[in-house]
């Protein structure tokens, strides 16, 4: 035995290891982003059957090539430094066994590729299959679900258009506005495909909830080939933004939520309803937005005129921004801000890193919205300067240097907006814990 | 790059004395001369033609025309055709890679070479 | 013709004790000959780059400019004129070149001037050119059209420019030495360079110029 | 009619040259080598290869000291080592040095040092020119390390996709340094590409045709090839974006309309061809290795050469799989997918030729070995990953995840570097003149291979479990704390292992020096290609006299013949065959000032393109004074050790030959070259200011 022989077996019991670890690796993790457990749509099931294949395919190469190393080793190692002058060892005849490694290689690949392509056709076709349902006034719509996602800087907007709009033929800035707009949260009715068009206002993003597909990039100025999504269970989902999107990329995740079709149906009646504000104050708001200049009473109607006077020039709060126009595309690179008509409703906030509802007691979460209000960057890294000297717009939410009292009232308004969507009234299931720390 | 090629071989080397002379090289100035003015003339009754014959038959023609204006002065006056093999083979390499690389980018692009770019069509995305 | 003519079967590196080295190489040419070649060759993709995105924004002009189309902005008679000029550098380089192999120095170097000068005049075309786009409006940051355009036209403009160096170099370079054939090498390689910038226009014409879009 | 003074022929010179018995050695005779300036100076391939080495070292301990900060940063969830902003910087600087100061500039070390020896030539086929490389490459490297001292490097991801990449988004100047960084040491692949395929193409000894080349050589060539073509592709991009953030171009401009996929299309046909530029010199020293410790030759030589030349044309084809969920439409899916997939075939004829080699060979598992061995294994490893991308649906889930992460480092940690520490330990006598301890190695071995696979093994299943790349933290909830804090770990033990080969360098030459510095012989290894043919550590002339081959793997067969039996028998020793170096009287390219001058225009010029456009003025001037006294300097020193027709030149024998104008050998040449090859450099670096000059006016 050479001296290196115990490291040597060594090296091979922590190959075998190694092997063993890959195999086993898909037992790891029950956690959210997971791609290959608690999968819950069509599109991701059968990409992890075809690729538990495509593993077991590399387990065995890599054990055929492990094996022939180790087992000439075992066999053909020789001790000592030197040569003796007549060990010469005869090459094998080499053409016949080349031609078996071309071609029985390329004979597998071509077996991936047609099971590939089989896949690739499965995720890249679309089916009709409008559902009816009531928007507005009762008025009855067949909708072809159809979500416009968008991304940018850092977090994700979702538009619902019932109407007749060709979304592929637009680009973001040019689309009406939306019957529905959220953020950060995607809800879904289940068991029905969802056609996704993914772009994006500033850089290139990417949207991906993998329990129900793959990925796909939010690229500014173009729509994605189409994409598509479909849960199969009612549930929140996980995603993550991931193309490289700058300072706050790794803080750019966002939700979706499938409901069952009654529920999905409430939720979006509700959705296409402003806020619920006391009497008083809607008629205060009308006021204002007639032109009058009451003065607020009470802490409602103060949080009212706070959020119009320091929140409105970027966020629309659909019964309260009455008779004001956003224009947030003055003020931010991205050009959009939030709709927060119906904050109250999702589950997270701050481009899905901060839980709305506290996971534990179902309570709003005051404290972190009340932190988030005073200084955003303490939550979510963010660019505080202006883009340059000549171009003062910003890129994330600034510090807009509330008092406490302000804070608080607008805490308060946020908490009116609505109570996160619930499957058979059971809300808790639906708040999920995300977020940092 | 052929790998059969040995270092001893030297191709073209008694080819050299059927270098063009002078009075060559001008016809083939001349030549490309008129070649040129055909692509103007091309270019001026483009309208005509394309009522006739289609818009496709213009542009083939022209493409058509650049290529042997390409090949005259890299034959000829770059000595491609005189010169050891191996040069063209190199040039080519490079310049076939161009192309077929540049050809594949542009279709992933939907870039149609027959009409416009993509981006008077609306917006860019689609199935090629 | 000297620069050619190698022994069959010379090596590279022969250094007996008394030798003079053989100059051949394994393809009996020189080193710098296929340099040049490979240079070129990698142009190649270079400019097949800047084509590649001047095509895929070739349409885009209309933005911030009052064009519908590139057609509405070129002037072909004026653009033929100087790609005529170009072409026919093409021409007095290969008469300089066969100049210097015949041990002409004088004609060589008036073929060279004149091609420098040819240069010069479509350099100059093309200066004037920038100045008139610019003022209807065709700025480089204009839109996607314009950056296309003129960092294309651009880069050839400095291919071009170096090649009017070259000559001028050539020609100043052997001032002293003179311009004799074993120089031929020297003016080859340049004119390769100054062919191929040749053709690459060849090329830019009928893509960006000539042919029609729709 | 030297216009700049001529530089000073240190060690080149007459009295360098001929008082010294035994021509200098690399690095191993500080006394006799002369001053540093020698090191500035010097044409030599072999210290330019060594340089090309020692920087490349730097700069991955640099890469290497980055890598761990990442992983101390993701040790635990909500890390707060690094605040977001400099967690990206550290992570882009990471990649790109990793890729462009590191991997390619070790692959051009041992190109550089072996290519012309393998050939069994002098030098290159433009020495100066190959100085140029080195510098430009060495000054654009810490160009773009400077952006660490200049409020902050690139922040872009290495890849660094447009839009994010505009002034807009990345409003630092990181992205101008990485641009116009990388731009520089493009110039410096290319020029050495355009050398070093020359060299390999027509500098070859008689009786080398290419089919005996060593695989090393040839898979040179292939990379070469690669970098022909693929910088100008970078270039390209790279120039599009400063003209965007410089001069507010629009090419990546959105909101002008512009398509941000054009970006990734050009940095793809770049970069897939680029990851072939990495792993290729690799494949090349694993398959001289592996003979050599097999005592067998390499198993299909022709199929081994094929290989390589296919997986370098089919490269080409292959770049879209970067861009599987960019939005290109389903048929370019499909289409690369397909393409991507096959270059497992080639792939896999060389893993299986490395098999074969070893398979009933006589195996020495010395480190050069178990590298190279770890190589075959690990390599492996990250194609099959590799293929699992290849396949577009299952990609959608995997890319831009630690998954992705995991594949690349097996496939350049696993392939390419490797490979190169197998190439150390190999070559590293004949470079200079001791073996590198034997014990220490294997420590190296060990910790290394078990470090790598305990780092990025775990990532296979992070990525998997939905861990996305290039985030700076993540949180308990996601289930990713377990395997990253195994990843860190295995960094640290790299960390250790890579320190284990700093200690074996320091230690082995000291035990060599108190041993009275024994010489290793012209062929430690019994090894069979020709750079093994002459003594160790290579003479500066590199052989003395001319080799004629007649075979593959011609050393070998000098040393080895067949009886009537066709059983191998030994005809000569080592020592009988191979050259001792003796030689005198060999013609060197004396060395220049030029070059470096040359490269150090480059920088001051990119500086001035960001700060001020002043500091362009002098950075011009000098460029252009060193072009111009580079094309009037005479590449041969007169006064160097060299006969010129004077004594005994046999004219006849070799047909008439010119003056000049065609003097081929090595050094001789790039007088002309450099007026279009200087003035292609200059191009590339000054065009960016007279383009825009020409067009904003
Ligand atoms: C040294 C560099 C190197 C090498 C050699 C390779 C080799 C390969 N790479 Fe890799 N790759 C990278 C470096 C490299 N890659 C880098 C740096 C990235 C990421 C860039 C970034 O995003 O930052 C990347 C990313 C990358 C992607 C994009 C992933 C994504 O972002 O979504 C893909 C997709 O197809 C891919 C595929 C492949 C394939 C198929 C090979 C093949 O060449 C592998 C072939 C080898 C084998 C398959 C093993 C041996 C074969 C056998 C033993 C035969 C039998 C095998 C079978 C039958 C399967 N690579
Ligand atoms: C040649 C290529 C190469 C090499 C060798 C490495 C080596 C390593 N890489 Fe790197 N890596 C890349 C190329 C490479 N990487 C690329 C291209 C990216 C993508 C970037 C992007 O997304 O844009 C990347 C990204 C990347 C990430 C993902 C970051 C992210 O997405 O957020 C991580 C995370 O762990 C990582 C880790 C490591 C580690 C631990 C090593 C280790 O192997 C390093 C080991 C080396 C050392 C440890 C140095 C040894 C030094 C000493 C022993 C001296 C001691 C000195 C000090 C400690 C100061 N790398
Ligand atoms: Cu958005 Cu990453
Ligand atoms: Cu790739």
């Amino acid at each position: 035995m050479t001296r290196f022989t115990p490291s040597m077996r060594k090296g091979v019991k922590f190959l075998a290891l190694l092997t063993a670890m890959f195999v086993f690796a898909a037992c790891a993790g029950d956690a959210e982003l997971d791609t290959r457990s608690n999968l819950a749509g069509p599109e991701a099931q059968s990409i992890e059957s075809f690729m538990r294949v495509l593993l077991w395919i590399t387990y065995i190469v890599f054990a055929f090539v492990l094996a022939i190393t180790v087992e000439a080793w075992r066999r053909f190692r020789i001790k000592g430094d030197d040569y003796e002058d007549d060990e010469f060892p005869a090459q094998i005849d080499h053409s016949k066994w080349e031609i078996v490694w071309t071609i029985v290689p390329a004979l597998i690949l071509v077996g991936v590729f047609v099971f590939t392509l089989g896949l690739h056709n499965q995720l890249n076709s679309s089916e009709e299959n409008p559902i009816s349902l009531v928007v507005g006034d009762g008025a009855n719509v067949e909708w072809e679900p159809e979500i416009v996602v968008v991304g940018q800087q850092w977090w994700w907007e979702y538009q619902y258009h019932f109407g007749d709009v060709e979304l592929t033929a637009q680009r973001i800035e040019t689309l009406p506005d939306a019957d529905i707009t959220t953020a950060t949260q995607m809800v879904i009715p289940v068991g029905t495909e969802i056609e996704l068009e993914i772009t994006s206002r500033d850089v290139i993003h990417s949207h991906w909830i993998p329990s129900l597909n793959g990925k796909r990039d939010a690229v500014p100025g173009r729509q994605s080939a189409p994409w598509k999504i479909q849960a199969d269970e009612p549930g929140v989902f996980f995603g993550q933004c991931t193309e490289f999107c700058g300072l706050s990329h790794s803080r750019m995740r966002m939700q979706v939520i499938a409901l069952p079709m009654a529920e999905f149906q409430e939720w979006v009646t509700a959705q296409m309803e402003g806020v619920e504000l006391s009497p008083e104050t809607a008629a205060y708001v009308a006021d204002l937005a007639a032109g009058g200049t009451t003065a607020p009473e009470g802490t409602e109607q103060r949080a009212v005129d706070t959020f119009r006077t320091k929140c409105a020039s970027c966020h629309v709060l659909d019964g309260v921004t009455n008779g004001i126009v956003s224009r947030p595309e003055e003020q931010l690179v991205s050009g959009a801000a939030p709709n927060l008509t119906h904050f109250g409703t999702r589950t997270t906030f701050a481009g899905g890193i901060v839980n709305v509802w506290d996971p534990d007691t179902g309570d709003f979460n005051r404290n972190q919205l009340g932190q988030w209000l005073r200084d955003p960057s303490s939550i979510k890294a963010n660019f505080t300067e202006p883009v340059s000297e000549d171009d003062a717009r910003l890129r994330g939410m600034p510090n807009l240097g509330l008092t406490a009292q302000e804070v608080d009232d607008l805490v308060g308004l946020l908490e009116m907006t609505g109570a996160p969507p619930t499957v058979d009234g059971d809300s808790e299931f639906l708040i999920s814990e995300t977020g940092v720390e | 790059m052929s790998v059969t090629e040995s270092p001893e071989t030297h191709h073209d080397h008694d080819a050299h004395d059927d270098h063009p002379s002078d009075r060559s090289y001008v016809m083939i100035a001349i030549g490309l001369a008129i070649l040129t003015a055909v692509e103007v003339l091309l270019f001026v009754i483009e309208d005509q033609i394309a009522d006739t014959l289609g818009v496709g038959s213009v542009k083939i023609a022209l493409i058509l025309l650049m290529i042997v204006k390409f090949w005259i002065v890299g034959a000829y006056f770059m000595h491609l055709k005189f010169d050891n093999l191996i040069l063209t083979k190199l040039f080519i390499s490079g310049l076939v890679l161009a192309v077929a690389v540049y050809f594949i980018m542009l279709s992933a692009f939907e870039f149609n070479f027959w009409n416009d770019g993509l981006l008077d069509q609306g917006l860019p995305g689609g199935i090629s | 013709m000297a620069s050619t003519t190698v022994p069959e079967a010379a090596a590279t590196v022969t250094h007996d004790d008394h030798g003079h080295e053989e100059h051949a190489t394994s393809y009996g040419m020189s080193n710098n000959k296929m340099a040049m070649w490979l240079f070129l060759s990698s142009d190649c993709l270079l400019f097949g780059a800047l084509i590649s995105t001047f095509l895929l924004y070739r349409t885009n002009i209309s933005d911030g400019t009052p064009f519908a189309e590139p057609a509405d902005v070129f002037d072909i008679p004026f653009t033929s004129l100087s790609s005529f000029v170009l072409l026919m550098s093409s021409l007095t380089m290969v008469l300089a070149l066969s100049a210097v192999k015949r041990d002409d120095a004088r004609n060589g170097r008036i073929w060279l001037l004149t091609t420098a000068f040819l240069g010069m005049i479509f350099i100059g075309g093309q200066v004037y050119e920038f100045t008139i786009f610019s003022a209807e409006g065709l700025q480089y940051s204009t839109n996607t059209w314009t950056s296309a355009f003129f960092t294309l036209t651009g880069f050839h403009g400095v291919h071009v420019s170096v090649g009017i160096l070259m000559l001028l170099g050539t020609v100043a370079g052997t001032r002293e030495s003179g311009l004799g054939k074993e120089k031929s090498e020297t003016v080859e390689l340049v004119g390769l360079y100054w062919h191929f910038v040749d053709i690459v226009w060849v090329i830019i014409f009928t893509v960006i110029y000539l042919i029609p879009i729709g | 009619m030297a216009i700049v003074e001529r530089p000073l022929a240190i060690g080149a010179g007459d009295d360098a040259i001929e008082t010294n018995d035994r021509p200098l050695g690399s690095v191993t005779r500080p006394k006799e080598t002369g001053s540093w300036k020698d090191w500035l100076t010097t044409v030599d391939h072999k210290k330019i290869g060594i340089m090309y080495g020692v920087a490349a070292m730097f700069f991955f301990v640099i890469g290497g000291a980055e890598a761990l900060l990442i992983r101390i940063q993701l040790a635990t969830p909500n890390g707060t080592l690094l605040s977001p902003d400099v967690y990206n910087q550290v992570f882009t600087m990471h990649g790109v040095t990793m890729i462009f100061l590191v991997a390619m500039p070790m692959g051009a070390a041992f190109t550089n040092y072996l290519l012309p020896l393998q050939l069994g030539a002098r030098d290159v086929a433009f020495p100066r020119l190959n100085a140029l490389s080195f510098w430009v490459f060495l000054f654009g490297g810490l160009f773009l390390n400077s952006a660490w001292l200049f409020g902050g490097g690139a922040d872009g991801g290495w890849f660094n996709y447009a839009p994010n990449s505009s002034v807009t988004f990345s409003p630092s100047h990181g992205i101008d340094f990485y641009a116009l960084g990388l731009q520089i040491t493009g110039v410096a692949s290319l020029v050495g590409a355009i050398n070093l395929i020359t060299t390999a193409l027509n500098m070859r000894p008689k009786g080398m045709t290419l089919m005996r080349m060593p695989i090393f050589t040839w898979m040179n060539l292939v990379v070469q090839f690669l970098l022909l073509f693929a910088v100008p592709v970078i270039s390209i991009a790279l120039f599009q974006l400063t003209f965007d953030r410089l001069f507010d171009a629009n090419f990546f401009n959105t909101e002008a309309g512009a398509d941000p996929l054009l970006w990734q299309h050009l940095f793809w046909i770049f970069g897939h061809p680029e990851v072939y530029i990495l792993i290729l010199p690799s494949f090349g020293i694993v398959s001289e290795v592996i003979p050599v410790f097999s005592r067998k030759p390499i198993f299909g030589y022709s199929f081994m050469v094929a290989s390589g030349v296919a997986i370098g044309f089919m490269g080409w084809g292959v770049w879209a799989h970067h861009m599987f969920v960019s939005g290109i439409g389903p048929i370019s899916v499909a289409a690369f997918s397909l393409s991507t997939m096959f270059i497992a075939v080639p792939t896999g004829v060389k893993i299986l030729n490395w098999l074969a080699t070893i398979w009933g060979g006589k195996l020495r598992f010395n480190t050069a070995m178990l590298f190279a061995v770890g190589v075959v294994s690990m390599f492996t490893i990250g194609g099959l990953s590799g293929v699992t991308h290849s396949v577009a649906p299952a990609d959608t889930q995997q890319t831009d995840t630690y998954y992705i992460v995991a594949h690349f480092h097996y496939v350049i940690f696993g392939g390419t570097l490797l490979g190169f520490f197998s190439g150390f330990y190999f070559w590293w006598p004949k470079m200079f003149g001791y073996k590198l301890n034997e014990k220490l190695g294997k420590t190296n071995f060990w910790l290394q291979i078990v470090g790598f696979n305990v780092t990025f093994g775990p990532m296979h299943i992070l990525g998997l479990q939905g861990m996305s790349r290039r985030i700076d933290t993540y949180d308990a909830g996601f289930g990713f704390e377990r395997w990253n804090f195994v990843a860190t770990v295995g960094a640290f033990i790299i960390a250790l292992g890579i320190a284990f080969f700093f200690v074996n360098v320091a230690v082995s030459r000291n035990q060599w020096i108190k041993a009275g510095r024994p010489n290793p012989g012209p062929d430690p290894w019994d090894a069979r290609s020709l750079e093994w043919m002459t003594a160790s550590p290579t003479p500066v002339h590199n052989f003395d006299e001319e080799i004629v081959v007649e075979s593959q793997d011609e050393f070998w067969h000098r040393k080895y013949g067949y009886d009537e039996n066709h059983n191998v028998v030994r005809i000569a020793t080592a020592a009988e065959v191979a050259q001792d170096g003796s030689n005198t009287n060999v013609h060197l390219p004396s060395p220049s000032y030029f070059p470096i001058l040359l490269a150090l225009s480059m920088p001051i010029i990119s500086y001035g393109l960001i700060y001020s456009l002043w500091l362009c003025i002098p950075g011009g001037m000098l460029m252009v004074y060193s072009m111009v006294g580079w094309i009037f300097e005479h590449p041969d020193d007169p006064n160097a050790a060299h006969d010129h027709h004077d004594d005994g030149h046999d004219g006849d024998d070799h047909g008439a030959l010119p003056d000049s104008g065609t003097e081929l050998e090595a050094g001789d040449g790039d007088e002309e070259l450099v007026a279009v090859g200087a003035g292609a450099v200059g191009e590339t670096v000054a065009s960016d200011v007279v383009e825009t000059e020409a067009t904003d006016g």
